[in-house]
């Protein structure tokens, strides 16, 4: 049941974003917020059961949606914006040396899982090849492996980020 | 005549979708080929309504007032989705073909003739 | 009250009610299938009754318009639109009722025989669904007005036709008959669709006598006129384009293949309908003649001569279809030809075209009572092979006797149908090229060989020992066949009435272009 | 101007992208090429003022076909044979 | 021979359909009155601000309908191909 | 009457009524030359059985003639047209679309060439 | 002013990005590099034309307050967060698949999937 | 069999926004791009996506044959009841007696340039939601059934 | 002033022609499948670009069903080439 108003929320704010500035009662039309709750339900009736599978509800603390904002627009920017300037490098003066390296992740809930697999793909040099489904390790492919790490059976995911701290923010988030 | 590009473009699409049709062998790429044609046909009804400096034919906050034409996006609608039915159709005797004769080259489906 | 509801909105409702009952039917049949078989014998009931109601209204009041969405019915012309019909209407002029009378009839046969012939096989909610699906294409093919609802239908009958012809996927072979089939089809089907859009961007109109009413026959308009002609001459089988019929015939269930013989009219009517009311007099109307009596001339021969080695009762059949093809292509091909020749035509061009669309209703109805029983045998011995057949006319007496029907129809014995339509080409068309003439007797004596051939190996001899205990059909399948046997024998006994009634309205109303456009556009301003 | 030059190197792109298709023997190549070439003529839609088709070819030609292509290959075979 | 057949059937094709770049003209209709019509009711007539909406489902519903039942169609073609064969269900050879 | 059931074709005409009347009066004199026939015989005897030269007589499925060996004749005589036209029906789905695509080229050259 | 600027220089930014995504599509060895390229530079370059628009709709919107570019900033946020997002799955997905149908990573040093038994 | 976990969250994530999308690309049909067709495959799409990533026996909580194939044909008889509703009130079939008339729907529109409002358009809408249903279910139909094809092969 | 939006888009379209050079020459199914997603990424940006360049707001929208659904053929070919499909 739970699963089902998360869904319809998720879905009348969407519907309301995507419909914004149709009206004039602070920005919608009545028949467009009659129109978003049905929709809404429809939606829930839907796509109830695919968005909580894990039976996992942590998400739907606001606290944390903030935080994961906060986190999209703070350090994982950062991130993104080095990773790019790194792989820039990488493409201009073609010196790589690529790999593929073992990283347990230490994640416990799906989404976090998810969340940290998309932040290494986008950001530093890597890209998320596979993944362990029992033990959530993560196979990750590096453009540039540093000295030292070939040899090396794992590598912690803290050391694939210089600048931020990724998996400890996203262990705030969704755990 | 190089103006009106998006007709020779049209000519030269179905023309490719013909020989893919007439010269391959697979019937998958034969259904490609008949995807392209299908596509060349739909390029070409929408420009047929397409006016010089026309909007899309919506009416919202946007300027101008020369609208282009409504009616080929509409009879194009049809025919895509008429399209995707088609291949949706197609692609299932393929697969019974394969499982009955184990080939889908145009070769082996000989069965019927004379 | 309600009659006149339902008159008055019987094109819509001819297409309504089976789009409804297709619709329902895959689900019921999860009910119960006698709730299914129900439903869809009492659609395709009231259907008939729908579209012969509407028929009749044409012929008694003349032609009737039907304009979806607009004001009122009849409001062909937007108020201020400039004098132009720009909605979808349905044109239901004597041809099209001609056409519809005959789907009328011959589908409710059909859906009575193959109620009970298919009842053993899976997936029946599918085919019901499509075969009325089929029907509703070929009912709004030939009432339309408008030139792109055409494509929609033509649409709807192909995919519908390749689905139910690959409804015996057992071997597979009818698979490939339905993606030769429908391959084809397509090809065809974007051709008209080409033409289509040549014919909006010239004149930015869809409605059929608008665009007649601005034909100016350029260069776009003689390629447009190809591809249609050519497209619609490939879906009725004309040779050298008729090779997927025999093997889309033959590899159909029977009751199907009855039903195709329709569609592929309804495709020869396209045709029909674009040379004579999309272009009429504007085009050279010798030449185009000329290449309808040679493709005519050409289906005659050629059908009837690969027809006569086949051993497949179907496929041979399916080549005589062809063949009778050819005797309407010939027949309104003459007509075509004298088309600018005022006296020519009255002499004997009108009189050609007559026994072309007679031929029409003739052989969609004996070629489908002749498909029915070929389904009837195969449902007793399964087998359309002519050299494991032999004897049955000891244990199947009907269909004996509605072959015999069929047969002597069909190879233009008197006094059955089809010699009243061959006579009146014969002798219009001895008018225009005694060859022709010559050409068209010889084909029928063919004709007659090899049904001869084909009944004496079905029938004559004596009991096989294998088909020792062939029983006699189910009744309903004897019902569905003894309907068309009976049309065979009246329009054989009383063709001048048929003629008068039915078939000289419907070729003056193809012939004579000025009087659609009127109806359309000048009726409603 | 630039409006011409963008017209004509999707056009471009459209033919290009229809050619590979005639020519890969990869039958999971060329449906790739077909999905691309649905995105190109989407885009070439859209550029002639007609969002409504483009949303449409967009989903349906470049999600949906290539889909059920690529379904239909693992249902049947991957590569052309050579035969003549 | 063969080759030279096809390579000629494609000759006249291209020929064909070149008289449509030959002809007619890229952005810039010969006629438009009837999409003029559409253009300048539609917003009166059928009450949508979409004009291809309103040509769609309201001037030309009933291709709509067609093509809504052509995808249904295709859809019971499928369901047909992809059914599960009866023990014992008839076979159909040659 | 008469103008009711005769087809009127422009050159001549035709009654299918006439016809069955004289399809019946040709019945009814084959019946009476029928009923002039031979009286003593008699069906299930030796009268009906067939005589083949002291032979025995064949099984009743093997005096079937099979489809496939009428006009075994017609067929060789026409051998040099049916083994060309039999060729041409080569079951190839590229042949069926080239004829198609091959007449209507033929038909753009036809139409635009004459008229 | 700012805001023309600004969005100039997002506009250099994705472009720049976007060339040498391409570059590097175009240049490195094998597909997991390439996807580098891809992936992330793309990705960054197209989300910085995406937000090149966005901030010229909240410039209009600041300067006119008409209701609709607050629709136009909204959509195009959406449509770059989906990018986004998509991309990222996307590329997981081809990366996995290109592993699993046997392609070994050019060039590597070290490789522990292709070490652990399937 | 399945996707890795990524995706599989991924997709779960993505559908719900797939399918709200979706529903505001069918419902606002008469005022912006898109309409019935459009967002029914757009939904058709995002179903093939958790076809996808997700295996046989975890797809049939989510997506259901027997639903799509009722959304298919109630979708249809909605669009022809919509058509009806014309004949009902004394019009053709197809007329759209709704617009302009007060009632669902009804509101007049402005004429020239302006930025829409949803309640207008009278049986328009109604198609829209109809169409879209039918699309939606009958090409996420089309996608299963094709899957079955390969499933049943046991590979 | 109006930024240069459509020198963007035109470089942008340029950009996805290289990207069929990767498409052409892709040794693997998987450099062509990447190929085909990086030119999705410059549609959509270009799509954007373009409905600003148009001023026609609701255009976005199909950038969005781009962005949104242009994987999904992408991760079928994955799942394929993965042998999982």
């Amino acid at each position: 049941m739970l699963a089902y108003i998360i869904t319809f929320i998720l879905a009348l704010l969407l519907y309301l974003l995507f419909t914004a500035g149709s009206g004039t009662l602070w920005l919608w039309s009545p028949s467009e917020l009659i129109a978003g709750v049905l929709l809404a339900l429809l939606t829930a009736a839907v796509a109830g059961k695919t968005l909580c599978r894990g039976k996992d509800y942590r998400m739907a603390n606001p606290l944390r949606l903030v935080v994961l904002f906060l986190y999209l627009v703070g350090p994982f920017l950062v991130e993104v914006v080095r990773a790019n300037l790194d792989v820039a490098y990488r493409v201009i003066t073609g010196r790589i040396r690529p790999g593929i390296i073992r990283v347990p992740s230490g994640m416990k809930t799906d989404f976090s899982v998810f969340l940290l697999a998309n932040s290494i793909t986008l950001t530093p040099g890597t890209i998320t090849v596979d993944i362990d489904e029992g033990t959530n390790d993560l196979f990750i492919h590096n453009i540039n492996v540093p000295e030292g790490w070939e040899t090396r059976p794992a590598v912690k995911a803290e050391e694939l980020f210089s600048l931020a701290n990724l998996p400890a923010w996203i262990r705030r988030i969704a755990e | 005549m190089l103006a009106n590009l998006p007709y020779i473009v049209v000519v030269v699409l179905f023309l490719i979708g013909l020989a893919t049709i007439v010269l391959k062998r697979n019937l998958i790429k034969i259904f490609l080929g008949i995807v392209i044609l299908e596509s060349a046909v739909n390029l070409f009804i929408v420009s047929l309504g397409y006016r010089e400096g026309g909007i899309a034919p919506i009416y919202t906050n946007a300027p101008g007032t020369l609208m282009v034409l409504p009616t080929p996006q509409a009879l194009t609608l049809t025919s895509i989705v008429i399209g995707v039915a088609t291949s949706a159709l197609l692609l299932s005797f393929a697969i019974v073909i394969w499982k009955k004769y184990g080939s889908i080259e145009i070769g082996f489906l000989r069965r019927l003739k004379e | 009250m309600i009659t006149s509801f339902i008159v008055e909105n019987s094109p819509a409702l001819m297409v309504i009610v089976p789009f409804i009952a297709a619709f329902v039917a895959p689900l019921t049949g999860r009910v119960a299938p006698a709730v299914r078989a129900w439903i869809v014998g009492g659609a395709m009931a009231i259907t008939s009754a729908i579209t012969l109601l509407l028929a009749s209204d044409v012929y008694a009041h003349g032609t009737r318009l039907y304009v979806f969405g607009a004001q009122a019915a009849t409001q062909t012309i937007a108020p201020d639109s400039g004098g132009i019909p720009v909605r979808i209407m349905f044109t239901v002029d004597p041809m099209s009722a001609l056409m519809l009378v005959i789907t009328a009839v011959l589908a409710f046969a059909v859906v009575l025989y193959s109620l009970t012939s298919e009842r053993d096989h899976t997936g029946l909610g599918s085919y019901y669904t499509l075969f009325l699906l089929m029907v509703t294409g070929i009912l709004g093919m030939v009432s339309t007005g408008d030139i792109f609802n055409f494509f929609v239908f033509l649409e709807i009958l192909s995919i519908a036709s390749a689905g139910l012809i690959a409804f015996r996927i057992d071997g597979g072979i009818a698979v490939e008959a339905a993606i030769k089939y429908f391959v084809l089809s397509t090809l065809g089907a974007l051709a008209v669709l080409i033409a289509i859009g040549i014919y909006y961007g010239q004149y930015n109109a869809l409605n059929m006598a608008l665009i007649a009413q601005r034909m100016q026959y350029t260069l776009l308009d003689q390629v447009a006129l190809v591809l249609i002609v050519a497209a619609l001459a490939m879906k009725c089988g004309a040779v050298p384009m008729h090779f997927w019929t025999p093997d889309a015939y033959s590899m159909a269930p029977s009751s199907i293949t009855a039903l195709l013989v329709v569609a592929s009219q309804a495709s020869l009517y396209g045709l029909f309908r674009a040379v004579f009311t999309l272009y009429n007099v504007t085009l050279n109307a010798a030449c185009i003649g000329w290449l309808l009596i040679v493709l005519g001339v050409l289906s005659m021969v050629v059908g009837v001569t690969m027809a006569i080695p086949q051993k497949n009762v179907k496929r041979l059949m399916a080549y005589h279809a062809i063949s009778q093809t050819g005797y309407m292509l010939l027949g309104v091909g003459v007509g075509l030809a004298v088309l600018g020749n005022q006296s020519f035509l009255s002499a004997f061009g009108y009189v050609a075209m007559e026994g072309g669309i007679f031929h029409i209703i003739n052989h969609a109805m004996y070629k489908g009572l002749l498909f029915l029983t070929a389904g009837a045998i195969f449902f007793r011995i399964g087998t359309y092979d002519l050299n494991r057949m032999g004897g049955l006319g000891h244990s199947m007496k009907w269909t004996m006797v509605f072959f015999i029907i069929g047969a002597l129809a069909i190879a233009g014995i008197p006094p059955f149908n089809g010699y009243a339509s061959k006579l009146m080409i014969y002798e219009s068309v001895f008018a225009f090229n005694p060859i022709l003439s010559v050409i068209a007797m010889v084909v029928s004596i063919l004709t007659l060989a090899s049904f001869v051939k084909v009944f004496h190996s079905i029938f004559m001899g004596p009991v096989l020992p294998e088909y020792k205990d062939v029983k006699e059909v189910p009744r309903p399948m004897l019902i569905g066949m003894g309907i068309l046997a009976l049309v065979v024998i009246a329009f054989g006994l009383f063709p001048s009435i048929v003629v008068d009634t039915l078939v000289a309205p419907a070729a003056h109303a193809l012939a004579d272009q000025g009087m659609y456009i009127a109806t359309v556009i000048g009726g409603g301003a | 101007m630039i409006e011409s030059i963008v017209h004509v190197l999707v056009l471009v792109g459209l033919v290009a992208s229809a050619l590979m298709v005639y020519f890969f023997k990869d039958l999971l190549a060329a449906a790739l090429a077909a999905g691309f070439f649905s995105f190109l003529i989407s885009l070439e839609f859209y550029i002639l003022q007609a969002p409504d088709v483009a949303i449409s070819q967009a989903a349906i030609g470049a999600g949906l076909t290539t889909a059920i292509f690529v379904i239909a290959i693992r249902a049947t075979t991957r590569f052309e044979e050579d035969t003549p | 021979m063969k080759r030279v057949l096809v390579a000629a059937i494609f000759l006249v094709w291209a020929a064909m359909l070149c008289t449509i770049p030959l002809f007619l003209s890229f952005g810039d209709p010969a006629a438009t009155d009837m999409d003029t019509y559409f253009i300048g009711r539609g917003q009166a007539d059928a009450a949508a601000n979409n004009i291809v909406t309103s040509v769609v489902f309201d001037f030309r519903g009933f291709d709509t309908l067609g093509e809504s039942v052509v995808l249904f169609t295709a859809v019971t073609g499928v369901a047909l191909m992809v059914r599960e064969k009866r023990k014992g269900e008839e076979h159909e050879d040659e | 009457m008469d103008a009711l059931f005769t087809l009127d074709t422009g050159a001549g005409f035709w009654n299918p009524l006439l016809w069955v009347l004289g399809a019946a009066v040709a019945g009814v004199i084959a019946l009476v030359l029928y009923s002039l026939g031979r009286r003593d015989y008699k069906p299930g005897t030796a009268q009906a059985e067939p005589f083949l030269s002291g032979n025995p007589e064949p099984e009743k499925g093997l005096v079937h003639v099979r489809a496939g060996n009428l006009y075994w004749g017609f067929l060789d005589a026409m051998e040099g047209y049916y083994s060309s036209i039999v060729s041409l029906h080569t079951g190839d789905l590229h042949d069926y679309v080239l004829w198609y695509l091959g007449v209507s080229a033929l038909f753009l050259i036809v139409v635009v060439i004459i008229g | 002013m700012i805001a023309e600027i600004l969005v100039l220089a997002c506009l250099v930014i994705g472009t720049v990005f976007n060339c040498l995504g391409i570059l590097g599509l175009l240049r490195f060895p094998d597909v997991y590099t390439r996807m580098h390229a891809t992936t992330k530079m793309t990705t960054f370059g197209s989300f910085f034309t995406a937000l090149a628009v966005i901030v010229y709709g909240a410039s209009l919107f600041l300067g006119t307050g008409d209701g609709q570019y607050v629709t136009l900033v909204l959509h195009t946020a959406v449509a770059a967060i989906a990018l986004a997002m998509t991309n990222a799955i996307g590329s997981h997905a081809i990366a996995r698949g290109a592993h699993r149908a046997g392609i070994k990573p050019a060039q590597a040093v070290v490789d522990r999937l292709g070490e652990v038994p399937p | 069999m399945r996707m890795s976990k990524i995706v599989r969250t991924g997709a779960s994530i993505l559908y719900p926004f797939i399918v709200i999308f979706g529903l505001y690309v069918i419902m606002h049909g008469h005022l912006t791009p898109g309409g019935g067709f459009q967002g029914g495959a757009v939904i058709a799409t995002g179903a093939a996506l958790l076809l996808v990533a997700f295996s046989a026996g975890e797809i049939s909580g989510m997506v259901r044959k027997s639903t799509l194939m009722g959304q298919e044909t109630l979708g249809l008889l909605l669009f022809i009841g919509a058509g009806i509703l014309g004949l009902i009130m004394g019009a053709p079939f197809f007329a759209n007696v709704l617009a302009n008339s007060g009632l669902l729907f009804g509101q007049a529109v402005l004429p020239g340039p302006n930025p829409g409002e949803l309640n207008t358009a009278g049986v328009l809408p109604i198609m829209n939601i109809a169409v879209g249903v039918e699309v939606w279910g009958g090409l996420a139909i089309v996608v299963m059934y094709l899957l079955s094809t390969i499933e049943r092969e046991g590979a | 002033m109006t930024p240069p939006f459509d020198l963007v888009v035109c470089i942008l379209l340029v950009l996805a022609c290289f990207a069929l050079v990767r498409l052409v020459l892709g040794p693997t199914i998987a450099d062509r499948a990447v190929a085909v997603d990086t030119v999705n990424t410059l549609v959509v940006a270009t799509l954007i670009l373009l409905a600003v360049i148009y001023r026609q707001i609701v255009f976005i929208d199909v950038a969005i069903v781009y962005a949104l659904l242009s994987f999904v053929s992408t991760v079928f070919v994955a799942k394929y080439i993965g042998g999982e499909l």
